[in-house]
């Protein structure tokens, strides 16, 4: 079996169109492509290209906070900071990450050509990137035309009434909500298109229940979003009904109501969190069996689970408000159905580590990162438990603690799950190798920054330290812990400035990778580095959850077991 | 061979929506010099124009409404492309599949089994399957919870001389509040309260049904002495845990509670489910298993009689 | 509990060998819990140090989801490190490991347990949660109407008809003689919430809603705590005092903000701790005041405040007369309040016993006269953002203004 | 030697679902949360309006309107039902009606908010109610113009010989959106016309 061959692809490294064109002809190329790897291609680089604005934002807060009574910015510029940061790194970094992980990979791994609508594709990712610029643009236009106000700054969530006319002259609130408005759409063009493509694109054979466990991810993320973002949306053009038209949704001064705006967000916020941890779900279920050798223990509790947590995490956006007054039915109720999430999280985690367990597990980069999502995820999801039992919360809410809770997710589990994934695909996408020795030394760096910084911010929220402080006093005993923070932000920043160096020069300079060079089971890998355009000569046709391993062990397929 | 069974070559029949139909015969599976041209959708630029004229639609309600009039006017124009690229026929252009053999195999030949699957219900991998039933656990958490009731109320009856007692205490538990029942009188707790028989009915059945699906799939994981484990040392765990729990869960009832009792309830239902679920198939096959086997973590490989496999 | 916890944190340090994430976090919450926990005033808010019954109750409720999550962590924390450990395989022998595709049995065991700690998890949240949160109101509880404002606070005593900003007093509660305080909160501009860790949870003081919340604190001191949710540009230094007195020392305080303000010739030179002396109130103990911020000029340096403005000491009577001209010819009587002269803003802070305060500006800064010109001066040296405008008023005023306001007890 | 499956066992993809209906029901879920959102404000707010007009003063129930939107829903069927057997005619005919009776749908709303603006002081800005009524009624109304707009395209392609049974799926997608529309159109009048009066 050693030559099992098959003509489901091809190797075309340089189309002759791209190596005879003109620079421009080149350019060209990219911004009117439909094919969903080159939109894949362009969501991931304007989400890495965002985590360098976000994460150079975070820099700028954690110096600030290195010392109490520091006076690095100015309150307004912190305020815009950590605003723009949360705001980047929610929408500019982490959902067109994922999105471009979904358009890049779900085609192939369900053995499709392309997505279902490859120019709505074009559109939501072009909408994502337009939003994104307009959003950036509030730090010059912003203060020009209207005088007062320049980039947001009244946090991510945009609690009314500071948003209202009283309370933000200027143009901050609206760009906040306009160009996010106009992501919004691109969004929900991008999840509509995961769904139908996953629905109705996939080749012979590959039944519902055969689907890698990513696309399954994926589509749970994506019947997230559709009834996620849009109570966003239709939240954010009441807002700019407020403030241009007059009306009074959220006006208190006319009888409007602050605390709906609190529950529109949240309604949108919670399930948003688990858009964003779906896919690294996804990217883990993907790594960690390839990499212990054993296919993911438990495919159907997965998918059980996926789909639970859709459905759970619609129930619990008010663990967000446990101290706005809630009665104590409801705030007993909704500490309930929080608390009920860990029971599908909690299949998830187990199935990891069964998965690995009497696997032989080889610890290349992307393992590495897989491998330690497992353990931030639990951290950070017991921290989760804690904040839920709302009795605790009512003194952890809006503290470090919660910043400490939430960072441990999304960059514990899903930046580093992301990077896994990079680190994984890679070879796909470029047809070589990254760097092993620079991405250990990005992952190990990475590691101890990350626990340097928010490993040590739970205690000053214990300490009683509340967020969106641009400086604090030296005599309330949280200065130390900031600046282990603050060193372990730094080192972070290191590791992303080596993870950067490797992208590029493993690009240019790494080793050949060949079509498969992780010995893994989806059909991505079953057709060249990178793919052709048409992603498989032949339509592929599967019999079993992972059609590479009946290739390449035919005499003990997995057909006969599942 | 297999391989070429299994991932057949196929004409697709159009059900991909125009985005990627394969033209021409049949493609063979030897013939790696197949030049077929693959249809794919035409590249185009109505889509960045689009979504440039919605962004400008919208950024001119921050700045200006000139560039809103600008954005409506690129808006229409990416429309209105788009619309002639998929209607009447969508655009598509011709990539010619430029065929190279790829070989996917695997230096990893053979793989590792471990003994004694066969009876395990004949599965190289899903430890259990057909043979494990969640009913067993069912059964005896039900058998359990029938059986300790009597204690329980025999308890109230001759202790507290009323079998509500029991009742109030376990009904009163998690909702102290909502019942009303804050700081009870012993005579509030010997009456009898039909909200307390409520929640005592639903959270016993509840915890009876959990503890016994717990039964039902750990028991045979631990399958030497099953009910010394499942009849006393679980019991006692518990109890354990609950003795230095309750204090918080819920002071009304431990200050109420007499332990000694509550053990003895405890027990009659370990030593009944534990029995219940000792009597199954499934639980005598476990038997002569390897442990991380039972667990399902491992092994459990079809022992196939002949070496084919074992390449 | 703490012994327990520790133990099992050694436990998991050595089980888990990768898993310096468990230690470190687990060791740094504990440092945190142990360290600090005194319960009594302290200058850091610690909220594992409580004084009073909510604050005791959440910590109770902590302590107890902390043992439970801790007992998980070590559990399949310990796994993980196990699993990571043991089956880490350099071996490149062409053989793969026995495929496992699941397990029901195990499947059900580990949905079904982390069922029954949620539920054993809710029912103890559960019943905290309407312990605190409905707890009834005795009949001799004081009420206290708290209105946050962009930056400063407003405590309105509805039963003596006392209002006053930035410092709030309560009574201690002992069980001799329970005194608890039942708080409305308000805002009156945008959302804040008002939080003292040692004495309770936060709770949100929003435009469209009033909120309740009580506390009952034990042990006499000042607490302090600040504003929880993000409000503005200054929402970093919206600090919250709480002073809990005892009752008599209350008695004594409440009886003197019930007065008119009336200026007391000479007293610009008392130290804070002085003039809470003199008011019956307690001296802080553990608490430091908050030092100088630099932006504001000269000054007191921290935790002192025995330095006062040159020339300040002993100053004649018409020094603070002129000053209250000057303060009620000014805009000043547009936004501020005292009793007892045609002052009557609602604007900023009432500042009817305003030299009675330790702190100026919502406790950024030592109440002095120096501080309190630079803050006359410009607000925004002190606190950027601030809602005060800058009143343009030249040095003689300044002083004059200043020496008036702090003479007022 | 072990075979496995063989082609033939295997589902055909004809089975697929059809994207384009797939997308739509996609859209249409997206739609409805925004759609929630609005019903949401308007049922928190009902009778919170400080002053102003309040519903039962100014609001006639749009029995006219309504009768005709939700009868549009059924002629959109007859002729989706019509391009099917490939009846050009019909397909035609059934398709102006629901245009037509669009149109009087939209129109009936243009008076019912000049009355509104002009004769009772009603706008947007005066209070809650004419806060989340045009908002409600207003998003609505945008769907309806915007199915308008496709129809009416669709219809002159019709004229114009463009279409044929072949397009039928593509119509029914459209058709789908229609129908979502007036089944918008009823939780709005029961919000609005039955529950907020
Ligand atoms: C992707 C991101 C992500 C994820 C996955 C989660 C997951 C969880 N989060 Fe988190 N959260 C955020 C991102 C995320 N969160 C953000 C961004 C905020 C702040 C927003 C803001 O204010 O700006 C926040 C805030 C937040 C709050 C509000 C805090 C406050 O402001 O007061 C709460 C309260 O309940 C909470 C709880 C939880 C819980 C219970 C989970 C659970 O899903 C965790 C479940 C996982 C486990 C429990 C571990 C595995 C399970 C087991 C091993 C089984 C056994 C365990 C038990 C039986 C307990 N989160
Ligand atoms: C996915 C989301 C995400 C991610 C990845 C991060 C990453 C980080 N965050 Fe952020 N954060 C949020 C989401 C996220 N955050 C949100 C939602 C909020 C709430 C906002 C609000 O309240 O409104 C918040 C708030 C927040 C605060 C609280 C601010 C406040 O309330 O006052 C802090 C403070 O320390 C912080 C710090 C950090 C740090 C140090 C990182 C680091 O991990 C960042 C590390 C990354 C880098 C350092 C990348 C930089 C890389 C380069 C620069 C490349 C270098 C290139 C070369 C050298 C060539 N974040
Ligand atoms: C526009 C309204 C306005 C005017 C005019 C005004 N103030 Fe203020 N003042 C405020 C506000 C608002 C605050 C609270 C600022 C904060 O803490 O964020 C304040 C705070 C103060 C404080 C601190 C109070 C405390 O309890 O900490 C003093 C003292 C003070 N003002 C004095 C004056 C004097 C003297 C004048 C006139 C010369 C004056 N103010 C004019 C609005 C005003
Ligand atoms: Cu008030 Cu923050
Ligand atoms: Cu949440």
């Amino acid at each position: 079996m050693a030559d099992a061959s098959l003509p489901i692809g091809s190797l075309d490294l340089t189309p002759e169109a791209l190596a005879e064109g003109t620079f421009r002809e080149y350019l060209h190329g990219w911004v009117t492509t439909v094919d969903h790897k080159r939109l894949g291609i362009l969501y991931v680089l304007y989400a890495l290209f965002f985590l360098v604005v976000g994460g150079a934002e975070a820099m700028i807060i954690r110096v600030q906070l290195m010392y109490p009574d520091n006076h690095f910015v100015s309150p307004e510029v912190y305020n815009r900071m950590f605003t723009m940061h949360g705001t980047t790194m929610v929408f500019l970094m982490g959902m067109p990450l994922l999105f471009g992980f979904a358009n890049y990979l779900v085609p192939l791994m369900i053995g499709a050509r392309d997505m279902a609508f490859p120019r709505l594709n074009a559109l939501s990712f072009w909408l994502t990137a337009f939003g994104g610029i307009l959003l950036y643009y509030s730090f010059i236009g912003g203060f020009g035309l209207y005088g007062q106000g320049s980039a947001p700054d009244v946090g991510w969530f945009e609690y009314a009434p500071l948003t209202t006319r009283t309370y933000s002259q200027g143009h901050a609130v609206d760009f906040w909500a306009l160009s996010l408005f106009v992501t919004g759409w691109g969004t929900l063009g991008a999840a509509i298109n995961i769904i139908t493509t996953t629905i109705s694109m996939r080749c012979k054979g590959m039944t519902m229940m055969r689907i890698p466990l990513f696309c399954w991810l994926l589509l749970c993320t994506s019947a997230l979003t559709l009834v996620a973002i849009t109570p966003l949306t239709a939240a954010q053009v009441m807002l700019e009904l407020d403030r241009y038209l007059g009306a009074h949704f959220f006006d208190t001064q006319a009888g409007g109501s602050a605390l709906i705006w609190a529950h529109f967000f949240w309604i949108f916020g919670h399930p948003e969190v688990y858009i964003l941890v779906l896919p690294a779900f996804g990217v883990a279920n993907e790594i960690i069996p390839v990499f212990s050798r054993k296919p993911a223990f438990g495919y159907t509790a997965m998918v059980a689970a996926s789909v639970g947590i859709v459905f759970i995490s619609l129930g619990v956006w008010a663990h967000h408000m446990f101290t706005v007054g809630m009665t104590s039915a409801a705030n007993a109720f909704f500490t309930l159905s929080t608390m009920i999430i860990a029971v599908p999280t909690g299949i998830k985690v187990f199935n990891w580590i069964a998965t690995m367990w009497g696997g032989k597990l080889r610890f290349a980069t992307p393992m590495l990162f897989a491998a330690t999502f497992v353990v931030h995820f639990l951290l950070s999801g017991l921290t989760g438990i804690m904040l839920s039992a709302s009795p605790w919360d009512w003194q952890l809410h809006n503290s470090y603690f919660v910043i400490a809770h939430f960072h441990y997710v999304l960059v514990g589990a899903i930046v580093f799950s992301m990077l896994a994934g990079i680190y994984y695909w890679f070879p796909k996408v470029t047809g070589r190798l990254m760097d092993e020795k620079l991405g250990k030394w990005h992952f190990w760096l990475f590691l101890i920054g990350f626990h340097l910084t928010f490993d040590f911010l739970h205690v000053p929220g214990i300490l009683g330290m509340p967020r969106w402080v641009y400086t604090y006093e030296a005599s309330r005993g949280w200065a130390s812990w900031n600046m282990i923070a603050s060193v372990g932000g730094f080192i972070q920043f290191l590791a992303s400035g080596i993870f950067v160096w490797n992208l590029l020069y493993s690009g240019l300079h790494g080793a050949e990778a060949g079509p498969d060079p992780w010995d893994a089971w989806t059909l991505e890998w079953a057709t060249s580095s990178p793919p052709p355009e048409y992603n498989f000569a032949v339509e592929p046709v599967v019999a079993s959850r992972r059609p590479l391993w009946d290739l390449k062990h035919p005499s003990d397929t997995d057909t006969q077991y599942e | 061979m297999s391989t070429q069974e299994q991932l057949a070559p196929s004409r697709s029949e159009g059900a991909h929506g125009g985005t990627g139909v394969v033209h021409g015969d049949p493609v063979q599976t030897h013939a790696p010099a197949h030049t077929d041209s693959i249809h794919l959708p035409r590249p185009t630029a109505y889509p960045i124009i689009a979504a440039l004229g919605f962004t400008l639609l919208v950024a001119g309600i921050l700045t200006h409404y000139v560039i809103s009039i600008l954005g409506v006017c690129l808006l229409a124009y990416g429309c209105v492309g788009w619309f002639r690229e998929v209607l009447p026929h969508e655009m598509h252009e011709n990539i010619t599949v430029r065929v190279q053999e790829i070989s996917i195999a695997s230096a990893r030949k053979s793989v590792g089994r471990l003994p004694g699957g066969a009876e395990s219900g004949g599965q190289r991998a899903h430890v259990g399957v057909g043979a494990f039933s969640p009913l067993v656990g069912l059964k005896g958490g039900v058998a359990g919870g029938i059986a300790m009731i009597f204690p329980a109320l025999a308890y109230g009856l001759i202790a507290q001389h009323s079998i509500w007692y029991p009742v109030n205490l376990l009904g009163g538990a998690g909702v102290s509040g909502m019942t009303g029942f804050g700081n009870p009188t012993m005579q509030d707790l010997r009456a009898f309260h039909m909200a307390t028989l409520g929640f005592a009915t639903i959270i016993h059945v509840i915890s009876c049904t959990l503890i016994g699906l717990l039964y039902g799939s750990i028991l045979p994981l631990m399958p030497k002495h099953p009910i010394i484990l499942g009849g006393i040392i679980a019991p006692l765990a518990w109890t354990g845990i609950l003795f230095a729990a309750l204090p918080t869960i819920n002071p009304e009832m431990s200050a109420h509670i007499s332990w000694p009792d509550f053990l003895l309830a405890q027990f009659v239902f370990g030593i009944t489910a534990g029995w219940v679920v000792s009597r199954s198939s499934y639980y005598r096959t476990a038997k002569s298993l390897p442990f991380a086997m039972r667990l399902g973590f491992e092994g459990g490989g079809v022992g196939r009689e002949d070496g084919e496999d074992h390449r | 509990m703490l012994h327990w916890m520790l133990k099992r944190s050694t436990f998991a340090l050595r089980s888990a060998r990768r898993l310096p994430v468990a230690a470190v976090l687990v060791g740094s919450l504990l440092f945190a819990a142990s360290a600090w926990a005194e319960n009594k005033p302290s200058p850091i808010p610690n909220m594992f140090a409580p004084v009073s019954t909510p604050a005791e109750q959440e910590f109770t409720m902590s302590m107890f989801v902390l043992g439970i999550t801790l007992g998980i962590l070590v559990v399949v924390g310990g796994s993980w490190a196990y699993v990571v450990a043991k089956y880490r395989s350099t071996d490149s022998s062409d053989v793969e490991p026995p495929q496992i595709y699941g397990s029901p049995q195990v499947e059900l065991a580990w949905t079904i347990v982390p069922v029954v700690i949620v539920v054993v998890l809710f029912l103890t949240t559960a019943r905290m949660i309407f312990s605190i949160q409905d707890h009834p109101r005795p009949k001799n509880a004081l009420d206290i109407t708290v209105v946050g404002h962009q930056f400063w606070w407003e405590y309105r005593y509805p039963q003596y008809g006392v209002v006053v900003a930035n410092e709030m007093h309560v009574p201690m509660s002992t069980p001799g003689q329970v005194r608890p305080t039942f708080m409305k909160l308000q805002s009156a501009d945008v959302w804040h919430s008002f939080w003292v860790p040692q004495l309770a949870g936060k709770v949100d003081n929003i435009p469209d809603h009033i909120n309740d919340m009580w506390i009952d604190p034990h042990v006499p001191g000042v607490y302090v705590g600040q504003c929880g949710q993000f409000c503005g540009v200054e929402h970093a230094m919206m600090l919250i005092r709480v002073y809990v007195d005892t009752p008599d020392q209350f008695q004594r305080w409440i009886t003197n903000q019930q007065q008119p303000g009336v200026e007391q010739p000479g007293a610009g030179q008392n130290t804070p701790q002085q003039v809470i002396r003199q008011q019956g109130g307690v001296v802080p103990t553990a608490l430091e005041l908050p030092a100088n911020r630099s932006g504001a000029g000269s000054g007191a340096s921290a935790g002192g405040g025995d330095q006062t403005g040159a020339g300040s000491a002993g100053q004649p009577m018409n020094q603070v007369v002129a000053g209250k001209q000057v303060f009620l010819q000014n805009a000043c009587i547009n936004c501020h309040a005292v009793q007892g002269t045609n002052a009557n803003g609602r604007f900023g802070p009432n500042l009817t016993h305003f030299g009675s305060r330790d702190t100026l500006g919502s406790g950024i800064v030592v109440n002095n006269v120096d501080n309190l010109k630079a803050w006359i001066r410009n607000p925004s040296d002190l606190k950027e953002g601030a809602l005060m405008p800058p009143m343009q008023l030249d040095e003689t005023q300044l002083e004059q203004v200043s020496l008036y306001l702090t003479s007022l007890k | 030697m072990a075979i496995p499956v063989v082609a033939q066992h295997l589902e055909e993809p004809g089975h697929l679902p059809n994207k384009g209906k797939v997308g739509m029901i996609c859209l249409i879920i997206g739609e409805s949360a925004i759609f929630s959102i609005f019903v949401l404000a308007y049922l928190f707010y009902i009778g919170k309006s400080q002053w102003g007009p309040q519903p039962k003063e100014v609001l006639e129930v749009p029995i006219l309107n309504t009768v005709c939107l939700l009868s549009s829903s059924l002629t959109i069927w007859l002729s989706e039902r019509a391009i099917e057997h490939n009846l050009l005619m019909t397909f035609t005919a059934w398709l102006g009606v629901t245009i037509a009776l669009g149109s009087i749908f939209l129109v009936g709303t243009g008076w019912e908010w000049y009355k509104l603006i002009y004769h009772d002081g009603l706008a947007l800005q005066t209070n809650l109610f004419g806060t989340t009524f045009y908002s409600l009624v207003g998003l609505h109304a945008s769907h309806v113009i915007i199915g308008l707009i496709m129809l009416i395209t669709l219809w002159l392609f019709a004229m114009t010989g463009h279409v044929s049974g072949k397009n039928s799926e593509r119509i029914q997608t459209l058709a789908l959106y229609w129908h979502f529309v007036d089944a918008v159109w009823v939780v709005v009048f029961a919000v609005v016309y039955v529950i907020g009066r």
